[in-house]
């Protein structure tokens, strides 16, 4: 009981060195580790969720050392969220990644524990550098992972994509350097406490920190100016890994959402709401950007990867707001745009198998195997994504909408959210239409996709008629989330080591 | 002294910056390289800069911060597996596209 | 020393135990026997990697080719001092083949270390036969001299404490 | 500390970095490669060898007692330096970098 | 005395490093570079043994012995490479 | 409870034709046509209370702050609506049945038709605005199932794109106008928003919020200018046609305008808005719609100019307009869908819908013919057909409206030329199908009168026009009274069903419109003429064109911002931290903190300069690799040599280890790639660059001086106090490292173990070429493991791993540790692979680097458990100090078992990485490696 916090972390290292010390092993028992420890992530998040729920904060002491000497870990219903989340869609990728995608090169199952490792410790820890040692986890599994099967796409895009966070962890350790030098201290809550006591002379710098912060999680969050690694590395992507990386962005949002509510947000004094005046025209472009380049996609997994682009800026308006709705909108255009993108990606190989050599461009092509099923899975998801009713893309939209408080910042939010929404409507129905109508010939895929594999992706976007039926209790919890975040008084408990 | 180390530091910074933004993958290295110096140093600059005062206990009247030190520690370790993973990446991007451009293709190509 | 069974390398052993005793400049009992314990541990972990030493002969000749070698470094190191230092005209550099007779590796190795160390010599290459050594010498007027130096002043104790090649 | 030791501990310090700037300017002003090898294989090492027993006779001198150890790293130069030393002649020969118009006995 | 004499030497090494410097800039061959990064690796040994005389610390002990460790494998691999291009074949 | 189930049956019964469809077409449609048939009697157990002015409401909460509820809602327009979806309902999956040929999937035919059904029944019986909008789109979204339902013709695809692409874009439209309504009223429930008129009118929103809602109307009921896809959707098979585009999916708008009649009309906004667009509506597709060739393109733009009809009456805002407009949407309903029909039968039966080929229909198929030219009479308003009675009405409120002032005859004008051009391509329907001589090279040879059953529902439909038109008292006026005063929201004004009202102006322009348009179709060569020489207007071509700049624009940009160079990306990120950076450091009164600087000696200068030069020059160098790197390891020295002078051995040593793994691992590397770099950046990109590096220079710089001259507060005290009594160790960074932030060691060492794996997985089946010359052009030495090295390498090796049990073990209290011990066994080792190769040192080293990386995280992790055992948290640690006889005092504790795990880590990731770099240039059969 009392350990709960850290077993989302424990079970990905002890099951990614098992699989290290046995790599030897048959894949058979190297998959059951694999799949076991992850789906045992789902009873355990779902525990962690309903133990959040008493909105008590839980903090777990690593080695001991209280607060702010020691690293903690944090539980509260933010993170138990984004456990629950990484569980689910980890859940359904390593599902689809048995049927064969694993054997594309060595490791698969470690990377992939590995991988789960840095991002569950990433959503749980409460001290900033340890949140660094963390994104590194996660960022050299991705490195990894995102290079599994190799081939020249995925080592151009992986180039990229490992240059510029190298970059990133750079400005990470700067802005953590600068605020351990005015403020002696790494634990957010303390942290946070210092900054709000800061003065002049010390405002401007730590503020310098704060946006050198604010860079890398942009990073990897992936918002304009930031994000033109992303299409390529998910598109590049094994369809098991694009899957999961549909929550690498999120890690990014959540980062922005923790430091920039905690350390800078509404009680940090002189450095109140640091990042919010620039969120607002980020998120703009970047959801602008995203649906030119769904627009502009020639193929369907980078079509995928800019629709990611999309949900960033879209859910960074939510962050934007800087309000308890705000904040509870974005949760849940989160975790629906996770699961469906994770769904997509894994349906767009699907599709990409039935089209022989073709792939997933958007041509004239053969006839698909599966067209009925498929094609089913693909307007089901098309809608959720594009944000049309009944689905959740819809619903979370449609919380957006009404977290904007109506005045001239709606104005463009608004044409911002439902063009955007007008532009990805267009971009799916002609890939649609391309991918399952403009056919011709027979079939070339030899046999129907795997049931498995099927399983898993229908699995995720089913993710989206669950968050409807089930939006009354979400939207309620993520209420109770946005409310958690903005009541800083228990956090700043912590920080003077007491468990609040 | 501070204002030399910080001159230091900078000089790092922009050696590192430039040969980061080169076009070839081993300057790109070499100027991870030189700003995970400039970011080490800053980092644990952030402890202060004293002599004789190493964090051993029993071993001086004073000691210094031991916090940086332990976090340089693990960044320089962190930095090594990343450069380890860069490097060969681009030994696995020679054999795959068969040049050592960042963007994976000659220029002209 | 004779090899024991579990205690291979008994020299080494020791050697080790040593040099453990030195490093953690103590010589309390704890640290004895960790040293002894390492000692006996490091020659067995590493076995496969040990090079084949040839027994010593002449302990105590061993003794006093050390001391001489070692008086040959400083006197060296004198004698390069003034040629670093004084007008590059006075430098005679010279390749100088020089025939070897030492065949056990170990011992070839030390002689070529032991020329790199002394007179203003470098051993520059062994042929892939290991008869000829190709030195350069900083200041060698007289090459043949020196070769004839190298044999009789290292060369020749060498092979007399190893026993090492049949002369 | 006594005094002799003291004038000790400096006389080695003197020798030894003086050895050590000998072995510097050897290798900044001979004029070729072969020929700048000697002053870094020789008088380097020693230098640092007299530097090290500066160290140890300084640190002799305090109540923890004798300090053997920085021995090791003078019998740890002595074994590397010659290995180094031949490594990079070989690699200069390879190379067929260029000889001092003086040197006789050229191999090539 | 060593008041006066650790000065003293601290010049003497410093200029002794930065004629490696000048060497390992200079160049003009690759050997010549390697060989002036394996002499300035001594050196700083030398600086810091000097270093812990200095302030009377035994701390230093382990870099020097390091710095000799680590800067022989070092340039037995640069002198391989030049050898042989393949320093683990 | 039945409006949700009335609403609910259609979803669910989607499932039942495409079970059904494998026990034959008959049952298949009778297990679509079951779903309205109980949809009719729940509609009508409700009629009773609906007739006698009730509304009937149900409402469950499901996201009330959202203000989306499940709340449903059926008076008369609704009641109206639905009866008009389900009934025609009923007739369409009738003549589906004969419509669809034997081959095509009847199945999911009716399960698409079923979820429209359904969409359009949830969106006239909603109560809640956003509800209904769930179900506004839906009909979208489900009508482009049914118009690309023939998806393998082009046309189908793109006008299903258009229709989805209009439609579902002006419904997002309304969804802001609908938040707007929202935002106004405080409320999305119906009843609250229809009495709260007054309020919406008076907000300085309203306009916008108007524009927002007419926009979804305007786009889904086709009104100028958003009617071009209409026509398109004409691909769609006839059955959809005559559902869609009669009774059901444009109605949608109408209905809309129906709907919030009393929230939003009443304004001049309303007026100029509404009916202008009507008007023009109803010009353009009535005169557009007699040039048409294609039986359905008239019909299309008969439907067009119908709606434009419909709206212009709810523009004008009178009571009695309003009532007119509901009737009209009946009748149009009835003959509109009965014309789609007869047009499908003929397409059908003679394989082309082209009225110059297909003529003398009459001779081979007169009851079709009969009842088609009953229908167009109706169209044409004819009397005594239901079409006359609303046409009566709308030319009787084009007279009484006063709202264009002096121009008010511009209206009626305008409504009879409508009415003209209406009985024309009326009259041009019956002429020029069923006369008109013989057919012209029709597909199919011999017409005739299709299936009975397939003429049912044309029957029943036309039979309903004559029976409004001759007893529109005893039919419809029950129905148009609720449905009229459900819209109005208020009470009916007085209005008179009759046939005959005597001679009066609107009798007049009927019989003008009658007269008119007989000698307008009589007239039509010079016309058609005229009409054929207007520049063409090929909306399908337009969209596509707009649809082609799109996306051609998307190109430009996306790749514009996304041109594939790194270089960009980064110049890019850096630039942004600098903005930001110098945003944040603007305010900074003075850079110079209050702390005293520290004094200048002369050996550190030195140092940092020597740090400061070696840097800038392996940048000067950069593009010979081999230089730089030997100038940049310089640097790495000096570096250590910092971290040595300013009190941290420990990073000392760790900075010199990694140092030399690092030059080996890149010259490792450096054998394969290229030895130099080309000469390839433009000045421009090298100033750019410059800059970004100066900039990033004075940044870091900057902020590090700053923060070095201000004071500081650090939680280091803790560590200080707390090593040795709670760590048990005196060297402080190694206890942080192992115990108060042993944490953060654990995940460094997990990022080194998967760098390994990711390592090893993309070494995995790579083979390099082994370049034959060196980069001077040189072949390489043959000799490649001298007999020195290999003899001193081995004799080093024991010493080696002795140094590394000492560095290791006195770690925690001197500086040392895991990690560096383990990095020099890992170098001894390296010094082995490069003394004597792979094969030589692997046949001796038998263990798996993996494993052994594996087993130190392991151990580490299995260590931080041990604690749970005493009830303390992960990595709690223990120590304690133990005396033996002889040995003396020692100490054990868990943060040495830790460190070894660390140990183990460094040594098995740094074997792995190297040794596998090594083994790219190997031959593939020596592979396996640990
Ligand atoms: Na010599
Ligand atoms: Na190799």
């Amino acid at each position: 009981m009392m350990h709960a916090p850290i077993l989302p972390i424990l079970l990905p290292l002890f099951a990614g060195s098992l699989l290290l010390l046995g790599h030897r092993l048959g894949r058979g028992i190297q998959r059951r580790l694999s799949l076991a420890a992850t789906w045992a992530l789902l009873p355990l998040s779902v525990w962690l969720l309903v133990l959040a729920g008493d909105d008590q904060l839980r903090v777990y002491a690593l080695g001991d050392w209280a607060p702010p000497f020691g690293i903690v870990l944090l539980l509260d219903r933010l993170s138990a969220l984004m456990l629950l989340l990484t569980a689910l869609l980890a859940g359904f990728a390593v599902l689809y990644a048995v049927r064969g995608d694993d054997e594309r090169g060595p490791n698969f199952h470690a990377l992939f524990q590995f991988q789960l490792l840095g991002i569950n410790g990433a959503f749980l820890t409460a001290d900033l550098f340890n949140l660094f040692v963390f994104f590194e986890i996660l960022l050299i599994a991705s490195y990894a992972l995102l290079m599994h099967g190799n081939g020249a796409a995925r080592v151009r895009a992986s180039m990229h994509y490992v240059l510029l966070n190298l970059l990133g962890s750079s400005f990470f350790l700067i802005g953590v350097g600068t605020l351990y030098g005015l403020t002696g201290t790494l634990n957010m809550a303390d942290l946070a406490r210092q900054v709000a006591s800061a003065d002049a002379t010390q405002a401007p710098l730590l503020a310098a920190a704060g946006y050198l912060l604010l860079l890398v999680f942009g990073l990897k969050a992936a918002i304009l100016p930031l994000y033109f690694w992303l299409p390529r590395a998910y598109a590049a992507a094994t369809a098991p890994v694009a899957a999961l990386f549909a929550i690498m962005t999120k890690v990014g949002l959540y980062a922005i959402l923790r430091v920039f509510t905690l350390i800078f947000g509404s009680g940090a004094g002189e450095l109140a709401d640091l990042a919010q005046p620039w969120l607002w025209p980020l998120a703009a472009i970047t959801l602008a950007a995203g649906v030119f380049g769904a627009l502009a996609a020639r193929n369907l997994q980078t079509q995928l990867a800019y629709l990611v682009v999309v949900s960033v800026g879209t859910l960074l308006v939510g962050i934007a707001l800087g309000t308890a709705e705000g904040f509870a909108a974005a949760l849940y255009y989160l975790l629906h745009s996770t699961l469906v993108s994770g769904g997509l990606f894994l349906l767009a190989d699907l599709i990409a198998r039935q089209r022989g050599e073709l792939g997933g461009e958007l041509q004239h092509g053969p006839s698909l195997r599966q067209p009925a099923l498929l094609g089913g899975l693909f307007f089901f998801a098309a809608i959720s994504v594009a944000g049309l009713p009944p689905l959740s893309g819809f619903l979370g939209k449609l919380m957006l909408l009404r977290a904007v408080p109506v005045g001239s910042p709606a104005l463009l939010m608004w044409s911002v959210l439902l063009i955007g929404g007008l532009g990805l409507l267009i971009a799916l129905s002609r890939s649609g239409s391309t991918l399952f109508w403009r056919t011709s010939g027979s079939p070339v895929a030899e046999a129907g996709a795997d049931h498995l594999r099927i399983l898993a992706c229908a699995g995720l976007l089913l993710g989206s008629l669950l968050m409807v039926v089930a939006a009354a209790p979400l939207q309620a919890y993520v209420q109770a989330t946005a409310r958690q975040l903005l009541d800083l008084s228990p956090y700043l408990q912590i920080g003077m080591g007491g468990a609040a | 002294m501070e204002a030399l180390f910080a001159i230091t530091l900078g000089v790092l910074t922009a050696s590192g910056v430039y040969l980061l933004l080169r076009a070839r993958i081993f300057p790109v290295v070499m100027g991870l390289t030189l700003i995970s110096y400039a970011v080490n140093l800053f980092l644990f600059a952030m402890g202060r800069l004293r002599t004789g005062v190493a964090p051993v206990l029993g071993k001086s009247a004073e000691y210094g911060d031991p916090l940086p030190q332990a976090l340089v520690l693990t960044a320089i370790v962190i930095g090594f597996a990343m450069t380890a993973f860069v490097v060969v990446l681009a030994l696995r991007g020679l054999g795959e596209v068969h040049s050592d451009h960042v963007d994976g293709r000659e220029p002209d190509q | 020393m004779k090899a024991l069974r579990g205690l291979p390398h008994p020299l080494l052993s020791l050697l080790l135990t040593v040099i453990w005793l030195m490093l953690v400049n103590t010589l309390s009992f704890g640290h004895l026997l960790l040293g002894a314990f390492l000692g006996w541990a490091i020659p067995l972990l590493c076995r496969d990697f040990l090079i084949e030493v040839p027994r010593v002969r002449r302990p105590l000749q061993l003794g006093l080719f050390v001391l001489k070698v070692f008086g040959d470094i400083l006197v060296a190191n004198l004698a390069v001092a003034k040629l670093v230092l004084g007008p590059k005209e006075r430098l005679n550099p010279a390749f100088v083949e020089v025939p070897v007779a030492i065949e056990d590796k170990f011992v070839l190795a030390v002689l070529t270390s032991i020329i790199s160390l002394t007179p203003g010599t470098v051993s520059a290459d062994l042929s892939a036969d290991r008869r000829t050594l190709l030195l350069h010498a900083l200041d060698a007027p007289d090459p043949g001299q020196l070769a004839a130096e190298v044999k009789r002043r290292y060369e020749a104790p060498l092979l007399e404490i190893f026993q090492c090649s049949p002369t | 500390m006594p005094f002799w030791i003291e004038a000790l501990v400096s006389l080695f310090l003197v020798l030894g970095s003086l050895f050590a700037l000998v072995g510097a300017i050897g290798l900044y002003r001979l004029p070729d490669f072969y020929t700048r090898l000697h002053g870094p294989t020789k008088a380097t090492t020693l230098g640092v060898g007299g530097m090290v027993i500066a160290s140890m006779l300084f640190f002799a001198g305090r109540p923890e007692g004798p300090s053997l150890h920085e021995l090791l790293i003078t019998l740890f130069l002595f074994i590397t330096a010659p290995v180094s030393a031949h490594m990079l002649a070989k690699a200069a020969m390879q190379k067929k970098l260029p000889l001092a118009e003086r040197t006789r006995g050229k191999p090539w | 005395m060593l008041a006066y004499v650790i000065p003293f030497c601290l010049v003497v090494i410093g200029l002794a490093l930065a004629l490696n410097l000048v060497r390992l800039v200079k160049g003009p061959s690759l050997p010549d570079r390697i060989l002036a990064l394996d002499t300035l690796y001594i050196n700083a040994l030398a600086l810091i043994v000097l270093f812990g005389i200095w302030l009377g610390s035994d701390l230093f002990f382990e870099a020097a012995l390091l710095i000799a460790v680590m800067g022989f494998v070092g340039t037995v691999a640069a002198g391989k490479y030049l050898l042989h291009g393949d320093i683990i074949d | 409870m039945t409006l949700a189930l009335i609403i609910a049956l259609p979803f669910l019964g989607a499932c039942l034709p495409l079970l059904a469809a494998r026990r034959g077409r008959s049952l298949c449609a009778a297990a679509a046509a079951l779903v309205p048939l109980l949809g009719l009697i729940l509609l009508f157990s409700q009629s009773s209370k609906v007739f006698s002015g009730m509304v009937v409401k149900s409402s469950v909460a499901w996201l009330p702050e959202l203000g989306l509820n499940l709340s449903l809602r059926l008076d008369g327009l609704g009641f109206l609506f639905a009866l008009l979806i389900l009934g025609i309902g009923i007739l369409v999956i009738v003549y589906a049945r004969y419509y669809l040929a034997r081959h095509e999937p009847m199945g999911r035919f009716f399960a698409f038709l079923l979820l429209f059904m359904g969409a359009m029944l949830g969106l006239v019986l909603s109560e809640s605005l956003l509800l209904m909008l769930m179900f506004w789109e839906l009909t979208s979204l489900s009508s482009f199932l049914l118009i690309s339902f023939w998806h393998h013709r082009s046309d189908a695809r793109r006008g299903a794109r258009m229709a989805l692409t209009v439609t579902g874009g002006g419904g997002l439209a309304l969804l802001a106008g609908v938040l707007l309504i929202g935002h106004i009223v405080g409320s999305f429930e119906l009843s609250e928003v229809l009495v709260a008129g007054e309020t919406i009118r008076a907000h300085g929103l309203y306009p916008l919020t108007l524009i927002l809602v007419l926009l979804g109307v305007f786009t889904k009921s086709a009104q100028f200018p958003f009617h071009f896809w209409l026509p398109q959707a004409m691909a769609a098979p006839t059955p959809v046609s005559a559902y869609l585009h009669s009774a059901t999916m444009v109605k949608a708008g109408v209905f809309l305008l129906a709907r919030l009649y009393p929230a939003l009309s009443g304004s001049d906004w309303w007026f100029y808005l509404v009916s202008l667009s009507g008007l023009a509506t109803l010009l353009l597709g009535a005169v557009t719609a007699l040039f048409q060739h294609d039986l359905k393109g008239l019909l299309a733009y008969s439907t067009i100019s119908h709606l434009g009809l419909i709206t212009l009456l709810f523009g004008l805002g009178s009571d009695l307009a309003t009532v007119a407009a509901v009737f009209h949407i009946i009748n149009h309903a009835i003959f509109k869908a009965s014309l789609f029909m007869a047009a499908g039968i003929i397409d059908h039966e003679t394989g082309s819908r082209d009225m110059r080929r297909i003529n003398g229909m009459w001779k081979y198929m007169p009851h079709t013919a009969a009842l088609a030219m009953v229908a167009s009479a109706a169209m044409a308003g004819v009397p005594l057909l239901n079409g006359f009675l609303s046409k009566e009405m709308f030319f009787s409120e084009t007279l009484q409206q006063n709202l264009l002032g002096s121009f008010h005859w511009l209206l009626p004008i305008a409504a009879t030329i409508a009415g003209v051009f209406s009985v024309a391509y009326s009259l041009r329907f019956i002429h020029e199908v069923f006369f008109n001589g013989e057919p012209v090279d029709l597909p199919k040879a011999k017409p005739h009168e299709p299936p009975r059953y397939m003429k049912i529902p044309v029957e029943v439909l036309v039979f309903l026009c004559l029976l409004v038109g001759m007893l529109p008292g005893w039919t419809v006026a029950p129905l148009l009274a609720v449905a009229a005063s459900a819209s109005l929201g208020g009470e009916l004004p007085a209005y008179s069903l009759a046939i005959w009202h005597g001679f009066n102006l609107p009798l007049a322009m009927s019989i003008v419109a009658l007269l008119g348009g007989v000698l307008v179709y009589v007239l039509r060569q010079p016309l058609f003429r005229w009409y054929e020489g207007l520049p063409e207007l090929d909306a399908q071509g337009i969209f596509r064109r707009c649809a082609g700049v799109l996306v051609d624009f998307s190109r430009d940009l996306t790749g514009l911002l996304e041109n594939g160079s790194l270089q960009r990306y980064l110049g890019l990120m850096l630039g942004s931290a600098l903005l930001l950076a110098a945003f944040a450091l603007a305010p900074l009164a003075d850079i110079d903190g209050p702390v005293a600087l520290t004094p200048m000696d002369g050996i550190t200068v030195l140092g940092l300069a020597a740090l400061a030069l070696t840097a800038l020059l392996s940048a000067v160098f950069h593009r010979n690799h081999l230089v730089a790197l030997m100038i940049l390891s310089g640097s790495g020295m000096m570096v250590a040599l910092a971290f040595a002078r300013y009190s941290a051995p420990d990073l000392a040593l760790t900075q010199l280890s990694v140092e030399v793994v690092t030059i080996i691992l890149l010259l490792l590397t450096l054998f394969f790639l290229p030895a130099r770099s080309p000469a390839e950046s433009s000045s421009l990109r090298v100033i750019r660059d410059l800059l970004l590096a100066v900039g990033s220079g004075i940044l870091v710089a900057l902020l590090a001086y700053a923060v070095l001259t201000r004071p500081y507060e650090s939680i280091a005290a803790f560590f200080l106090e707390n090593s040795l009594s709670g760590g048990g160790g005196s060297n402080v960074v190694n206890v942080i490292l192992v115990d108060f932030r042993g944490f953060d060691t654990l995940g460094e060492i997990s990022v080194l173990a998967i760098a390994a794996l990711g390592i090893y997985a993309l070494l995995y089946g790579l083979h390099l070429p082994h370049p034959a010359l060196d980069h001077n052009g040189r072949p390489w030495s043959t000799d490649s493991h001298p007999m020195i090295l290999d003899s001193l390498s081995r004799a080093l090796l024991p010493m080696a791993l002795l140094v590394s049990a000492f560095i290791f073990l006195r770690g925690h209290n001197l500086p040392g540790g895991g990690f560096i011990a383990g990095l020099i066994t890992a170098v001894a080792l390296i010094l082995q692979y490069i003394a004597h190769g792979v094969a030589w040192t692997h046949a001796r080293l038998r263990f798996s680097y993996h494993a052994l990386a594996g087993a130190g995280v392991l151990i580490a992790a299995l260590t931080g458990l041990g604690s749970w055992a005493f009830g303390r948290p992960f990595l709690t640690s223990a120590f304690g100090h133990f005396s033996l006889p002889l040995v003396g005092e020692f100490e054990l504790a868990t943060a040495m078992l830790f460190d070894l795990g660390v140990y183990l880590v460094v040594v098995g990731a740094t074997l792995l990485i190297l040794s596998n770099i090594g083994h790219v240039s190997q031959d593939e059969s020596s592979k396996e490696v640990p």
